[in-house]
């Protein structure tokens, strides 16, 4: 056996030689991670901004369609989470194995939450006949205008479904924080999981801040 | 230095045994192995597709095949050999095993990383073998709406959800290895004593990981557009077809480089090894690497010069293009460089080494006829295109793969190759490849369109000889397959460093402890410096 | 088996720019080519090594050297670069004078119109040295006009107008492709294209059987589809009229301009709320669904004719018809 | 890196401030600025981004190549969007259908 591999512990894995190597390379790690996924959103970005320019009233009146009231009520909730995710980081470097705990269930409650209403607005729009495909029809515009509402509406479920999607995976990350937490796995000596795990949940709250306006508020009073 | 008895002392291979071992094993050398086995696989199913596209461009008629099964050959020879070969090819096998060692750390920066990733190229490949054994699928290695989406009537979901896992597995190898350059290396070993073979790869990662997501969000539009009638570039709902080629090829146009530039590292080790001197100018070719790779990312409009994109961006992404080209000038001409005064060995590596630069040179020349706009105009979607990307990915880096494969043969197994049959090889594959595609610039210019099932006529003389330089080629390929298998158990005993070479992973015994090092290395010399290791000298 | 050739044959104006270009990228390849693959060699041999043991003197780089070889290819890929783009330019911009005939990509065919009236499909005729302008469309998905002999390629896109020109210089047979994979029979969407002598090309088009010209076969559907129950002659009623619309620039409702080129006319009669006409009420119908893009080619000549009425300057065509204003 | 532990009170007041500009866009978009409506949406969600990611994610606190790691990305997506711009945005340009 090689003579300086030493025996492995979470803290410390074998292919490192000090936690603090091993600590800064997870949040590198992390960090790199997070620029594939501006990348990934970047794409859908990049459409949108194609097809606003290409099909501004349209869009403001398709957009002018989505509730505002609770598209910021869901903002000021998936903020809420990132505020109590960060005590939760805070309370690991700490080494506060409750105060882990507590926020990390607020948090996930909150995660929570923010799906549920994003459902509940998913629902209006299959009721709304808003959802792309043979049966849509927006109403107030003409027919020949409904391909390019859908274009909007396409976008709006592309968008809000993969940060959807990523927002069911940080649940799950969470959950299996919250277990890991109660366990006592986490140590002001130990804390990277929390801690990645956090930047992950900011990032998503990240793009949900640049939905919000570009699908909900932007040139509203041109659609009236 | 150790290199008594191979057989006793303990190593990756043997320190454990049986099919659980390899599939849970968290060491780099065996995931690189698990690798190799995986893309050769790819690489032969690629290779059967091109022998049946070959065989039946011998004739003007479609005698073989029906049209849509020709259509399906070429499109799932395109996705077999471009995601599951040549992309993880020199990177997840080589780079794997070899990366971790060079900068003298115990294994990458996140082994179970390492391994998912495998799994996932596995998991892609499944996926897309399945849709090829299922019915195939028809669209061309690039999926151009709306014909994938609303046309096609093939197995288009199967085959990109393959390649979007396929391209999880390669974002989290860029990951990996960049955290690892950055995180693992030894004491002593800075950026500037890095081998550039490090530098290369370490520039593939960035590509990979800022290029991969764009695509792997394109093929979930594209999903969408297919399954949950979305209409993200449905022309009929006003949505516009070249929106999706710009995300294609923000990410295929970076993933050549993908391909081309752990070529170029593999390329920048052999010349320095087999003249034994060290790159010449060698912070310029580790700089054009990572040029390479952001110049890389500006340029992917020059594939769509004809599709209806805006005169004023052509000329931006012209002009760009032609700055790529530097870098690439650069590499070329320090290697040659390199040559001068040098003590220049003859062995097959180093043979591969200089086909590759002769005929990544042509390659990347036509390159830069291909990027000037009138002249694409006239080639665009002809052969012309399909010998200048075969020069570059299978005269260049197919030659840098198998140049390194032998290179690091000895080290990897503990034995050597077979010299004289590899010798004869590198000669049959250089040829045969030449004979093959060498002909395609000239039917491209006569105007033979590319995915062309029946064809006129008077191109048939051409596609003749190309036929038969592919059938030289394939000899060429099945050679080596052969031998390397037979030397596992035959060849003879290679020692720690049987090439003088100066890397770390030579310093160690060959193949490697299970943890690379007895002692972790600490580095006290430039890259490439060969006083270090040959014991007494004759001064040249 | 044909006859070998190196060269396409060379048949419009672009073809020997086109060629001049290649002959200057060949000449610039084959000296790199062949300096590398002589260096190699030459080096290969020369510092062949000759025992084991050898150690050469390391070289070091030198910064001029780099230069050097940095910045004489990038002036040559500048050159590249220079000489390619001007040609691209000629490709883009038609001249003024082009004979118009509009061209219809579907799986797996070409359709093409002339002004004349006259339909081919997988053929076309033209006359020797007067330029064409093709505007072109898809039906379905992606297709491409090429004509190696004339050195141009163009892809066809659905739901919108590409554009293509080329000036025949040779008369002859040439082939046309289609050059974007598009399913199935691909390979199969090719044709012809006659390059014809001027007089004969008018005795071909006297001699075909056509019902009437493209734009009056755009007339009458003006009338059947009842287009003309709202577009007057002048600009009484709640519509704007056409005549003289075409090659116009016009003021839109909310502010903007638009050049009333043939995407706007497809437009206004496939999405009219798209882009209205500042004045005037978004009444007008949509058309989608109603008309196929033949159609639509053929009122959208009809209109482009009314404006050359009412421009007497338009010089005359071999057809008769007068030229769309420039 | 030697661990640096913001106080709650930090973080209680970038909170604050998050929450508060939410309300600001939203009650901004009811105000017709003509084409300034995308300039100040964008304009206050970049700076809530910053909020979030200086604070909350510790940019504040992190390593040089951390900072390299976020702004290059954001500089590619920049460049995915600018350079697909040269095309969408100056389509009608030239004048010719298709070019
Ligand atoms: C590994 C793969 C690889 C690599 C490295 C490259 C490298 C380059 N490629 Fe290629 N390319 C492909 C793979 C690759 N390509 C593929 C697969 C396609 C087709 C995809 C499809 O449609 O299916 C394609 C298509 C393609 C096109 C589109 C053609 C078309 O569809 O119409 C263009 C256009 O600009 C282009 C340009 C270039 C350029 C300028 C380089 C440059 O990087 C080359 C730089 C290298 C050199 C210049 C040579 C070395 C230099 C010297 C020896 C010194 C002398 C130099 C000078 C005088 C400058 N490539
Ligand atoms: C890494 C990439 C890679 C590699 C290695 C190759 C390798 C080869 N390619 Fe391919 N090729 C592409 C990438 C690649 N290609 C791509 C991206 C396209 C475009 C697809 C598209 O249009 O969508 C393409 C298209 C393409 C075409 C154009 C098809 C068309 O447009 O109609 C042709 C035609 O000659 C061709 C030929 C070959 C040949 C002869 C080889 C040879 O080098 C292969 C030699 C290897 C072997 C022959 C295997 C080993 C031998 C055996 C296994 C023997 C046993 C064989 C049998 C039992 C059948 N390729
Ligand atoms: C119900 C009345 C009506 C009918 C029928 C109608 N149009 Fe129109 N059209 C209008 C009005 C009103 C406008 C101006 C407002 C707008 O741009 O939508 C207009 C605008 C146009 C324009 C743009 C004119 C400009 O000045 O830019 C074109 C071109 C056009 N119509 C063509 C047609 C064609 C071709 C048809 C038949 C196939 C047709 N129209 C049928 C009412 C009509
Ligand atoms: Cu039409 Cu290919
Ligand atoms: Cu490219």
């Amino acid at each position: 056996m090689a003579s300086e591999a030493h025996a492995e512990t979470p803290a410390l894995r074998e292919q490192f030689d000090t936690e603090e190597q091993q600590k800064d390379a997870s949040t590198l790690g992390m960090w790199i991670f997070l620029i594939t996924e501006i990348m990934f959103f970047g794409g859908m970005f990049l459409a949108y901004i194609v097809y606003r320019g290409a099909n501004p009233l349209v869009f403001a009146v398709a957009s002018s369609s989505l509730n505002v009231y609770i598209g910021a009520a869901n903002t000021v909730v998936l903020l809420c989470s990132s505020f109590t995710m960060v005590l939760a980081v805070r309370g690991a470097q700490l080494g506060q194995r409750q105060t882990i705990v507590l926020f990390l269930i607020l948090t996930l409650i909150l995660g929570g939450v923010f799906l549920g209403v994003k459902a509940y607005e998913w629902n209006e729009k299959f009721q709304e006949h808003h959802v792309p495909g043979p049966a849509f029809h927006f109403e107030g515009l003409p027919p020949e205008l409904q391909g390019r509402a859908q274009l909007f509406f396409s976008l709006y479920f592309a968008m809000t479904g993969l940060h959807a999607l990523h927002m069911v995976i940080g649940v799950g990350i969470l959950s299996l924080l919250i277990w890991q937490a109660r366990k006592g796995t986490y140590s002001a000596a130990y804390m990277t999981p929390v801690d990645v795990s956090g930047l992950y949940w900011h990032f998503v709250d990240i793009i949900w801040i640049f939905l919000f306006p570009l699908l909900y508020l932007i040139d509203r009073h041109l659609g009236k | 230095m150790i290199t008594a008895a191979v057989q006793e002392r303990e190593h990756y291979l043997n320190a454990s045994y049986g099919i659980k071992s390899w599939l849970l094993t968290k060491d780099h050398k065996r995931i690189g192995l698990l690798y190799l086995a995986t893309i050769t696989f790819f690489f032969f199913l690629g290779g059967a597709f091109a022998t049946l596209i070959r065989v039946e461009l011998l004739t003007p008629q479609g005698d073989l095949v029906s049209s849509e099964t020709y259509n399906k050959l070429f499109t799932m020879h395109g996705v077999a050999m471009v995601f599951f070969f040549l992309i993880p090819a020199i990177p997840a096998t080589l780079g794997n095993f070899f990366l971790p060692m060079m900068i003298g750390a115990r294994d990458l920066a996140f082994p179970r990383i390492n391994l998912l990733s495998w799994y996932l190229l596995v998991l892609g490949g499944l996926l897309s073998l399945y849709a090829m054994l299922a019915g195939g699928v028809d669209t061309g290695w690039t999926f151009y709406t709306p014909y994938s989406t609303s046309y096609s009537n093939t197995w288009v979901i199967a085959t990109a959800l393959g390649i979007f896992v396929a391209g999880f597995s390669s974002i989290l190898t860029g990951l990996n290895f960049i955290v690892t350059v950055h995180r693992m290396r030894a004491p002593g070993m800075t950026w500037f004593r890095l081998p550039l073979f490090v530098w290369s790869t370490y520039a593939t990662s960035v590509i990979q990981v800022l290029g991969t997501p764009v695509l792997a969000v394109t093929i979930i539009l594209l999903f969408c557009e297919r399954v949950f009638h979305l209409g993200i570039f449905d022309p009929t709902r006003g949505g516009d077809p070249v929106l999706f080629q710009h995300l294609f090829w923000f990410y295929s146009h970076p993933a050549v480089y993908i391909m081309v530039l752990p070529a170029m590292g593999v390329i920048s080790e052999l010349v320095s090894v087999y003249s034994r001197k060290p790159v010449f100018g060698y912070h310029f070719v580790a700089f054009a690497s990572v040029a390479i790779a952001v110049l890389g990312f500006l340029v992917w409009g020059h594939h769509l010069f004809v599709s209806t994109q805006s005169l004023y961006a052509g000329l931006v992404f012209s002009f760009l293009s032609y700055f790529v080209a530097i870098p690439s000038a650069i590499k070329v001409f320090n290697w040659t460089a390199t040559l001068y005064k040098g003590s220049i060995s003859y062995a097959t590596p180093m043979l591969y080494a200089f086909g590759f630069i002769g005929l990544f040179t042509i390659g990347g020349l036509t390159g830069l006829f291909v990027a000037a706009l009138g002249f694409d105009v006239h080639v665009t979607d002809t052969y012309f295109v399909v010998a200048h990307f075969h020069y570059i990915m299978v005269g260049g880096t197919i030659m840098a793969y198998l140049g390194g494969l032998h290179y690091w043969w000895p080290k990897m197994t503990g034995r050597m190759y077979p010299e004289g049959w590899a010798k004869l090889s590198a000669l049959v594959i250089f040829l045969g490849f030449n004979l093959t595609f060498f002909p395609q610039f000239v039917l491209g210019y006569l105007g033979m369109p590319r995915r062309y099932h029946v064809y006129p006529p008077e191109f048939q003389v051409l596609h003749v000889l190309s036929t038969a330089g592919a059938s030289v080629l394939a000899v060429g390929y099945v050679i080596p397959m052969i031998y390397f298998i037979w030397s596992l158990r035959y060849g003879k005993v290679a020692g720690a460093n049987p090439w003088n070479a100066t890397g770390l992973e030579w310093q160690t015994a060959s193949p490697p402890p299970a943890h690379n090092f007895d002692q972790s290395p600490v580095v006290t010399h430039e890259a490439y410096d060969y006083s270090t290791v040959l014991g007494e000298v004759e001064v040249g | 088996m044909g006859e070998l050739r190196l060269l396409p044959e060379q048949a419009s104006t672009i073809a020997p720019e086109v060629d001049h270009l290649l002959y200057f990228l060949l000449v610039v390849s084959v000296f790199f080519t062949v300096a590398i693959f002589g260096a190699i060699f030459y080096f290969a041999v020369r510092y062949r090594r000759r025992s084991e043991q050898e150690l050469p003197n390391p070289v070091h780089g030198g910064l001029t050297l780099e230069i050097l070889w940095s910045v004489i290819p990038f002036g040559l890929t500048m050159v590249m670069f220079t000489w390619g783009a001007s040609i691209y330019f000629t490709e883009a911009r038609p001249p003024g004078d082009a004979l118009s005939l509009y061209v219809v990509g579907k799986q797996w065919m070409w359709k093409l119109e002339h002004l004349e009236g006259q339909r081919e499909i997988n053929e076309l005729h033209v006359p020797l040295g007067r330029a064409v302008k093709l505007t072109m469309t898809s039906e379905d998905v992606i297709h491409s006009f090429f004509i190696p002999a004339f050195r141009i390629k163009q892809d066809v896109l659905p739901g919108k107008y590409s554009t293509i020109w080329f000036k025949p210089t040779k008369p002859g047979r040439y082939h046309l492709f289609c050059a974007e994979y598009c399913g199935a029979r691909h390979s199969g969407m090719i044709g012809w294209i006659h390059v014809m002598e001027p007089q004969e090309y008018q005795n071909w088009l006297t001699g075909g059987a056509a019902e009437g010209t493209l734009a009056s076969s755009g007339e009458k559907l003006f009338e059947g589809l009842a287009c003309n129950n709202c577009h007057h002659a002048d600009s009484s009623g709640r519509c704007p009229t056409l005549v003289g619309l075409f090659g116009k620039t016009v003021q839109l409702a909310g502010g903007g301009m638009v050049k009333a080129d043939e995407a706007y006319i497809r437009e206004s009669i496939l999405q009219p709320q798209a882009k209205v006409v500042a004045g005037f009420q978004p009444i007008m119908p949509t058309f989608q669904g109603l008309v196929t893009e033949e159609d639509v080619l053929r009122l959208v000549e009809y209109i482009k004719s009314l404006g050359a009425k009412a421009a007497p300057e338009g010089t005359p065509t071999p057809g008769g018809v007068p030229a769309p204003k420039r | 890196m030697t661990e640096h532990i913001d106080r709650v009170r930090t973080y209680a007041l970038v909170f604050a401030v998050l929450i508060a500009l939410t309300v600001l866009t939203t009650a901004v978009a009811f105000v017709d600025l003509g084409p300034f409506s995308v300039v100040v949406a964008l304009a206050i969600a970049v700076g809530k981004m910053l909020l979030v990611a200086l604070f909350f994610m510790h940019i504040r606190h992190s390593t040089r190549l951390t900072r390299l790691v976020v702004l290059g990305g954001l500089l590619w997506l920049i460049i995915l969007i600018l350079l697909s711009l040269t095309d969408f945005a100056t389509r009608t340009w030239v004048g010719v259908p298709g070019r």
